[in-house]
């Protein structure tokens, strides 16, 4: 929760705040706040009273955007929400226009963007894990984490020719069918990788440094998550087993066979930094899973059939949401009929889940405040849009 | 000669900076100056062939009790005392009969037959010498002064305790 | 008390292990690849700079209308009846002179966007990808081959033509009321065709036409 | 002047003490009269020193000052918490306004 | 010649020396350009808010006052520890003794707390609604019967 | 359960309120000055529980009215729920809703950023996402590019 | 030494400010190696190459940066206590080099040979934390207050500990001269403190060495020990991971020298990675025999040149404290960071009782078995 | 008044030579400013990462301006980013280089037209010493715009420009 300035005052008055508490900013210029977040700290010595989140210093007004551009000249843009998982992005804002559209998908198209989504998750959570290792003092694994997120990347450079953003889930299928040799890329991927995630293990998830500095830390108590709207591995951090591709399947998740991670509170309470940071690391490897069995079953056909020549959708609207690696990536859809969209609102889960900073970190020292933020794993592209 | 050059910076240092320590503006000033004053009385021990007091009060003084000042003056800075407040009043009455005393300090030393009887320390150095009298003779005042460490560490953290809890809460 | 030995060990032992993990990487073979003397290889779908074969451009507009930021800008000009401007490799007839085709590389986003919809397959994304500037505007590549003076004879023609047209229109209007009707669906066409007219208040600029040639090496 | 005896440091001893006191008796600030404090033990350690290399004091002169230093560095402890505390309870650490404060 | 002690008065001016000498050449060559915004403390971008003086952690302070009575008795054990040899077990239960003094004082402070870090009651935070958080965390488990209604935590609306 | 039941249910709670439901999106319309009371009511219902607001979106119409539009859903039930609240717009007040779902908290001052709906009660009501001293609505449909901002030209 | 150069240039001051800065060459040198080490060595264990371009596999990148640094523009933030800020990285450096006064580089250099060598280093480390409290206080900024005052309250608390590291191996050797602790350890390795300090000369034939080594023994864990808590007080003291949150970049930018630009902080960065040789050289002097080859015979004896016998006990110390601060970079680029709680936990909670016991313990044996 | 402070009318060799070692050490130690504004700082970071490893060319990345040569503003600036991103400038060291990467801060790039919120390019705030075009650029177009940065710096005189062109590495 945010306050006034007013409201400080009234603290103030009330006596809860002691005059000489001191505003400590960190942010929109700091090596720990992923990008360009400004927090206000308010410390009393070292021991953070209340947290202001500033947010908007990458408001690249998303939603206007959409309401001047066709619909396939959004997906570009929405690439450039979560850059770090362009791929969901795209599947999210995809899935709307074809629900609204009622589009049914070639069984290819569905395998492809599965196994992509769940590369992207990797590769996302490859830096969420990387950086968090970063905020807490350790910057060699981050380089470990990049080395072999490179390896996704060149996979769908591959396939697509972008590294970063890709422009590669159209309405209706995809923008390329898969390179050759795609799934002995995403088998060897897949090799090189697991031993990756043990020695990300030693280095720095059982650390017991690392540990002192996360368990404990930040706990976030379910029905705080819950209310807050938290989702992803944040929520499920806290031990609530819920994932959108079980619990409000799209696309073709239920053909596989997978587990949900939570947190079990191992280092500490169920919810706390580690919690969420090791939902991260295990999810990991469930995604290595589900892209196994996608690659078993992974059928041919034409990923271009239900590319639709005009995409007009018929006067509605719609709430779609995917599970993306930070959470749930809601799209709000309305649709006037005509070749633009009339509304198009996203609701990111890295704009829901940091407005319980403040809620979880007060009390905490400066640092907690470094692990705790670097834990919730934000992408500013996303929250300010 | 060496030495009576020596003897001169360090006295110069001492008296100088300990003039900046009473006299400056900023309270800070004087804290930091006084790690000067104290570097200059270590280098007079050192002159003075004390060589373990001498490090061992740049060891206490700057390395302790200098940074103990420096958080104080940190620790009760306000806005306000920046600038010190100094009792102008006081000062004329109080700084006459101050330099009056060192006149007479002054005059009294240059007036007085010392008979000096140099007893220069082994070449050794003092710490052997030091530690042998502290095991022997001093013995005890080195006990109590173990006690009294003790003590005042409990005193000190109870007096800093205190009034945490009196005003955090 | 356990606890406490316990965590004093675990400090240890993880810092250990920790240390030969590290220690193991020291010896590794590292993965850099150093830039300027050895090349990533890029795949061929690569999607970087764009390129335009003006060649095979009839100037359709295609790509500047699917382009979501507006970076590709296209200025037409119809040709005379009687000049004849060729064929594209893919067989369509140029109708169409191209004043001005500017890319605006500074703007673009890469998302290929505008190359699905070319209908003669030449704008196309490059390899080339290290093409910084100092200056940004020379991050403008402008592809259209004709220099300036030539843009503005055939805009000039173009306009020339259509006045005569427009001319003879009015005089068959005047002349033939029976073909009224038809004759008016047919000029529509023509002019749905020649796309946007051309914008006479803005002239290519002088000297940096053939830049685009220079670049694409 | 050239051959530095007893009185030399004497005399920057006497300086040093009368410094101490000047800053003891002038300035209010708590904290300034303690390095007025430390002045003061300074200068009688330098006494000490000289004496016990210039009369014979020998090292039980050193012993001296040994202690004195510790005493000097538990009076900053124990008085320098006392600041704190006076701080904490007055806001202010000058002498005068606490003596008002406390009337 | 100077004693031993006269040396390390030289290096202690070397060094002084040695960091002029690199500031001057420096002066020489830097430019010098100051503005108004560049002598501007730096704090992320952003204008500094409020002063620039934060509140002190008194925990700061309490290290230091406990350090400086460490401190001073390890200037007494320096001696002690050269000298026990040659005095024997006498000198060495009087130094234990010191030292057992100097762990009673750690054990003090320890067991009293002095020397845990400032660190406020971590409130965890709680926002009551009906949800029952056991059985989320049940869900999994589908045949699980639902807790029934007064089971649940009193609602909290404001 | 689906919108259908759940506003039945609704209806008999609340006969006073003039709720509607929209069959084609589908959703339930609540008048701006009941949301919280039937918010209060969705989330702690026995049988609705919505007790997560997956979304909150402000809508400028363009027909003289904008709109807030809640998606709702219950974690133990797994059902969703669309609410929206209508207002004109020379009076955009719509009741808070920050204190049922605290997510809305920040939803709601980026309605209030972007659309320009004033949510009544909300603690906070501040802009979020434009800096605080930005002029205008830019959702809106009618809004404007402003020509500068502290002195930087906006357009390009 | 000293009489190498007095036969050359003659009983002058200039002789022994020669002598004196013989080590600041040596300092210089090491800064520029240290540097080069740092970013190679984090790199090859990142799977990296670090500087690459200048000169050949980047060698002399550390001299581009000094350079470079020399053309930094100095900045002077207006509200900065400008006398204090600027007298603050003379302080630090000064004392990061009077420290180098008491290292014996070998067996016939030291550049003051003091009686009380271990004690002066701490004492002179002092100057240091109030060079530190200068800087943070002078530069008038939040991030710098904060990181020097972390930063004080780490180095003095883990003063303590390692300051009774020292008295645990003068306990055993009765002497604060490094020189003698040196020599004390003289022989092969195994005379090496950390190995449980000299053993009896016993012949190698005469299978008595265990007999005389059981006490040796006993000493091994407690001096292995003992050399672990130093080293690890001494990362503490050099504000190096993972007990580097007075710089913590995460948090505090970059700590008491956020605000110091161009040469100063150069100046800084110098004294830092000094205090890093000294800290590893001191190690090396107290648990692993400093100068002494580990063979215990020197080529220069069989030559008969005793300048070689300088030079290779210059090159062993050298060596070894070049291998501690390997470690200490080696730890930087694995560990994460402690928090500031967790760090004055470990220092009084940890070191500081178990230096106690080990000094109580280590007293007892001495005196009943020597 | 340092040298860098001043121009000359006419070079000497001394000049030259000690220009030239003067450019050659600032061009091979270029420290980067650790700022990433959006999406572009990803590559910056995959730019510094094990694959590209930006350090080759000496660069090394330090959190605070002071201690900075080269700003390299990744991303998006916004409006309310922009004042900051001048401050942290002013707050550099001279010498001091700003680079530019990605579209965006080119000129807005897929923001330029309807992004109300968006600066249109960097340059409108601080001067910029080198374009590296791309959304987001390469690691390796990131490398050759600083090669193209170093070449700018090599170029760096002390004698007075005959073309009246400005100084690079001065406000
Ligand atoms: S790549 Fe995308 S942004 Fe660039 S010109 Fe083509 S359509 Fe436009
Ligand atoms: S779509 Fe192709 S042919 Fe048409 S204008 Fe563009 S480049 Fe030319
Ligand atoms: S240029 Fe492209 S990649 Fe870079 S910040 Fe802008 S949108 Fe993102």
């Amino acid at each position: 929760m945010s306050q006034t300035l007013e409201a400080l005052q009234e603290d103030i008055a009330a006596g809860r705040l002691k005059t000489d508490e001191l505003v400590l900013n960190m942010g929109p210029q700091h090596p720990s706040t992923h990008g360009v977040l400004r927090l206000e700290l308010v410390l009393d010595g070292e021991a953070v009273v209340k947290v202001i989140p500033h947010l908007g210093y990458l408001h690249r007004c998303f939603e206007k955007h959409a309401e001047a551009m066709t619909y396939p000249q959004v997906i570009p843009y929405t690439d450039r929400m979560d850059y770090l998982a362009a791929m969901n992005n795209n599947h999210g804002y995809a899935l709307a226009i074809e629900r609204l559209m009622g589009i049914e998908l070639p069984e290819r198209v569905e395998y492809i963007r599965v196994i992509m989504a769940e590369l992207q998750r990797i590769a996302s959570h490859l830096v969420a894990i990387g950086t968090f290792g970063m905020d807490i003092g350790a910057f060699t694994p981050f380089l470990y984490c990049f080395r072999d997120r490179e390896y996704i990347l060149d996979i769908f450079e591959r396939t697509c020719g972008a590294r970063l953003l890709y422009n590669y889930m159209w309405v209706g299928g995809l923008s390329h069918d898969v390179h050759d040799g795609f799934e002995k890329d995403v088998r060897d991927f897949i090799k090189r990788f697991r031993p990756t995630i043990k020695e990300v293990n030693d280095l720095l998830n059982y650390n017991k440094i690392f540990i002192e500095r996360t368990a404990n830390i930040g706990v976030l108590p379910v029905d705080v998550a819950v209310s807050y709207g938290c989702s992803g591995p944040m929520l499920r951090g806290s031990g609530v087993d819920f994932d959108l591709r079980r619990d409000d399947p799209y696309s073709i998740y239920d053909r596989f066979d997978w587990q949900v991670c939570v947190g079990k509170g191992e280092a500490g309470t169920v919810g706390d930094c580690w919690d969420r940071h090791m939902v991260r690391v295990w999810e990991m490897e469930q995604s290595c899973n589900i892209i196994e069995q996608a690659l078993e079953t992974f059928p041919p056909g034409d990923i271009t059939e239900a590319i639709p020549k005009r995409i007009r959708p018929p006067k509605g609207e719609i709430y779609t949401r995917v599970e993306n690696p930070r959470g749930e990536l809601g799209y709000y859809v309305i649709s006037d009929g005509s070749a633009n969209p009339f509304r198009v609102k996203a609701r990111g889960p890295s704009f829901v889940n940091l407005s319980v900073i403040d809620e979880i970190s007060r009390g905490h020292l400066i640092a907690d405040i470094v692990a705790i933020l670097g834990s919730i794993d934000i992408v500013l592209g996303e929250i300010d849009r | 000669m060496e030495m009576t050059i020596l003897f001169y910076v360090f006295a110069a240092l001492t008296v100088v900076s300990a003039f900046v320590v009473v006299f400056a503006r900023s309270l800070i000033y004087s804290a930091f100056s006084l790690l000067f004053t104290f570097m200059g009385v270590a280098g007079l021990y050192v002159l003075l062939s004390a060589d373990f007091i001498a490090v061992a009060q740049i060891m206490v003084y700057i390395g302790g009790i200098l940074i103990l000042l420096v958080f104080g003056v940190m620790l009760t800075r306000q806005a306000t005392d920046v600038e010190i407040s100094a009792s102008t009043l006081r000062i004329v009455p109080a700084s006459a009969i101050v330099w009056l005393t060192l006149a007479t300090l002054i005059l009294v030393f240059y007036r007085t037959q010392w008979t000096e009887v140099r007893v220069l320390p082994s070449i050794e150095g003092t710490t052997m010498e030091l530690g042998e009298l502290l095991m022997t003779t001093y013995v005890l005042p080195f006990e109590v002064a173990g006690i009294l460490l003790l003590v005042t560490v409990m005193g000190a953290a109870l007096i800093a305790r205190r009034q945490e809890v009196s005003t955090d809460v | 008390m356990t606890t406490y030995f316990k965590d004093i060990y675990d400090g240890i032992a993880t810092a250990l292990i920790g240390m030969k993990v590290t220690l193991g990487h020291l010896f590794v073979k590292n993965v850099t690849i150093q830039y300027p003397d050895v090349k990533h290889v890029l795949p061929e779908r690569v999607r970087n700079r764009l390129y335009v074969n003006m060649d095979d451009c009839i100037g359709c507009d295609q790509c500047a209308k699917a382009c979501p930021v507006n970076c590709i800008t296209i200025e037409t000009a119809k040709a005379l009846p009687d000049e004849e401007l060729g064929e594209t490799s893919t067989g369509n007839r140029k109708r169409l002179w191209v004043t001005q085709f500017d890319i605006d590389i500074a703007k673009c986003c890469y998302c290929g966007l505008c190359v699905f919809p070319c209908p003669t397959y030449c704008i196309f994304m490059t390899e080339s990808f290290e093409f910084s500037e100092y200056n940004r505007d020379d991050l403008i590549y402008r592809f259209a081959t004709l220099t300036p003076e030539e843009a503005a004879e055939k805009k000039a023609n173009a306009e020339r033509f259509k006045e005569e047209q427009e001319a003879q229109k009015k005089a068959a209007l005047e002349a033939k009321k029976k073909a009224e009707a038809a004759k008016k669906a047919a000029e529509e066409e023509m002019k749905e065709e020649e796309g946007k007219p051309p914008d006479a208040g803005s002239t290519p600029d002088a000297g940096k036409i053939s830049d685009a040639e220079n670049k694409s090496e | 002047m050239f051959e530095i005896g007893l009185t030399h440091y004497l005399i920057v001893s006497a300086i040093l003490f009368c410094l101490g006191v000047l800053a003891l008796s002038t300035r209010r600030n708590a904290v300034l009269m303690l390095m007025g404090i430390e002045l003061i033990l300074n200068s009688a350690n330098i006494n000490l020193l000289a004496f016990s290399r210039y009369q014979g004091l020998n090292l039980h002169g050193h012993v001296l000052a040994l202690f004195v230093i510790i005493l000097a560095a538990a009076e900053a402890a124990v008085a320098l918490a006392i600041v704190l505390h006076i701080y904490r309870t007055h806001h202010t650490i000058d002498a005068d306004r606490i003596n008002a404060l406390k009337e | 010649m100077l004693t031993e002690f006269g040396k390390a008065f030289i290096f202690i001016i070397l060094g002084l020396v040695f960091v002029a000498l690199g500031l001057l050449v420096a002066k020489l060559i830097r430019p010098n350009n100051p503005t108004a915004e560049k002598l501007l403390p730096y704090e992320c971008g952003e204008d500094p808010i409020g002063p620039q003086w934060m509140k002190f952690n008194v925990r700061f302070y309490v290290v230091a006052l406990i350090f400086i009575l460490f401190d001073v008795e390890l200037v007494l054990l320096f001696p002690w520890a050269i000298v026990f040899q040659k005095i024997g077990m006498f000198a060495y239960v009087a130094g234990a003794l010191f030292i057992v003094i100097l762990f009673l004082a750690d054990f003090y402070l320890w067991a009293k707390g002095d020397l845990e870090w400032v660190r406020p009651e971590q409130r965890i935070p709680r926002w009551e609604n009906l949800v029952d958080h056991a059985a989320l965390r049940r869900k999994t488990d589908a045949n699980a019967p639902l807790p029934s209604a007064d089971a649940r935590p009193a609602t909290q609306t404001d | 359960m689906n919108t259908k039941d759940m506003f039945d249910h609704l209806a008999a709670l609340f006969p006073d309120l003039e709720l509607q439901l929209d069959e084609d999106v589908p959703c339930i319309i609540v008048p701006p000055d009941a949301i919280r009371e039937v918010g209060l009511q969705l989330r702690d219902d026995e049988q609705l529980l919505l007790d997560s607001l997956m979304c909150l979106s402000g809508v400028d119409f363009a027909d003289g009215t904008l709109g807030v539009v809640y998606h709702l859903h219950s974690m133990l039930h797994n059902h969703k729920l669309t609410v929206k609240v209508v207002v004109p717009v020379e009076n955009p007040h719509v009741q808070t809703v920050e204190r049922v779902w605290r997510t809305a908290d920040w939803h709601e001052r980026e309605a209030y950023d972007l659309i320009g709906v004033i949510f009544d009660g909300h603690r906070d009501l501040r802009r979020i996402l434009n800096p605080y001293d930005w002029e205008g609505h830019p959702l809106r449909k009618d809004y404007e590019v402003p020509e500068f901002y502290n002195g930087m030209k906006v357009p390009y | 030494m000293e009489s190498l150069l007095q036969s050359l240039l003659g009983d002058n001051l200039l002789t022994l400010v020669l002598y004196c800065a013989l080590p600041l060459v040596f300092l210089l040198l090491y800064a520029l190696l240290a540097i080069l080490g740092e970013v190679k060595i984090s790199a090859f264990m990142q799977d990296r190459l670090g500087p690459m371009r200048t000169g050949p596999w980047g060698i002399i990148q550390p001299l581009a940066d000094v350079l470079k640094l020399l053309q930094k523009e100095d900045i002077t933030p207006k509200d900065a206590d400008k006398f204090l800020f600027n007298l603050a990285p003379y302080l630090s450096f000064m004392a990061a080099y009077a420290a180098f006064a008491v290292i014996p580089f070998s067996s016939q250099y030291v550049g003051a040979d003091l009686n009380l060598g271990a004690f002066y280093l701490l004492a002179i480390g002092s100057l240091n934390v109030a060079a530190i409290m200068m800087a943070g206080w002078a530069s008038h900024n939040k991030y710098s207050l904060y990181g020097a005052m972390r930063s004080v309250a780490q180095i003095v608390s883990y003063e303590v500990p390692a300051a009774m590291m020292l008295v645990i191996v003068v306990l055993f050797v009765g002497s604060l001269n490094f020189q003698d602790i040196i020599t004390a350890q003289s022989g092969p390795f195994w005379n090496w403190m950390v190995f449980g300090g000299p053993k009896a000369d016993v012949e190698l034939a005469s299978g008595e060495i265990l007999g005389a080594s059981w006490i040796n023994l006993i000493f091994l864990p407690l001096f292995l020990a003992s050399f672990v808590m130093y080293y690890i007080t001494g990362l503490a003291e050099t504000n190096r991971t993972p007990f580097d949150i007075p710089e913590a970049e995460s948090e505090l930018v970059s700590g008491y020298h956020t605000e110091y630009s161009g040469m100063k902080f150069a100046m800084f960065f110098m004294s830092e990675y000094a205090n890093m040789f000294l800290v590893s050289a001191v190690t090396a002097i107290l648990f692993f025999g400093g100068w002494n080859s580990p063979f215990g015979v020197y080529l220069g004896d069989m030559f008969d040149a005793q300048w070689l016998v300088a030079l290779e006990q210059f090159g062993w110390l050298v060596f070894k404290g070049l291998f501690f601060v390997f470690v200490i970079i080696w730890l930087r680029w694995t560990l994460p960071r402690l928090r500031v709680d967790q760090l004055m936990y470990m220092c009084w909670k940890v070191l500081i009782p178990f230096s106690f016991g080990i000094a109580l313990i280590v007293g007892f044996l001495v005196v009943v078995l020597k | 008044m340092g040298l860098l402070d001043k121009q000359f009318d006419d070079g000497n060799i001394v000049l030259t030579s000690l220009e030239g070692v003067l450019n050659w050490a600032r061009l091979c130690s270029l420290w980067q400013m650790s700022f990433g504004l959006a999406c572009c700082a990803i590559e910056m970071m995959a730019a510094s990462a094990s694959h590209n490893d930006i350090m080759r060319f000496g660069v090394l990345p330090r959190p605070s301006p002071r201690q900075c040569d080269v700003m390299i503003v990744a991303g998006t600036v916004t409006l309310k980013m922009a004042s900051r991103v001048k401050r942290l400038y002013e707050q550099m060291a001279e010498p001091r280089y700003v680079v530019s990467m990605g579209s965006c801060s080119n000129c807005g790039g897929p923001y330029w037209e309807h992004g109300y919120h968006v600066l249109k390019g960097v340059d409108r705030v601080v001067p910029v010493d080198v374009y590296v075009p791309g959304c987001p650029p390469r690691p390796e177009a990131l490398l050759e715009g600083w090669m193209r940065l170093q070449e700018k710096v090599r170029d760096f005189s002390l004698v007075k420009p005959q073309n009246g062109k400005p100084q690079n590495g001065r406000a």
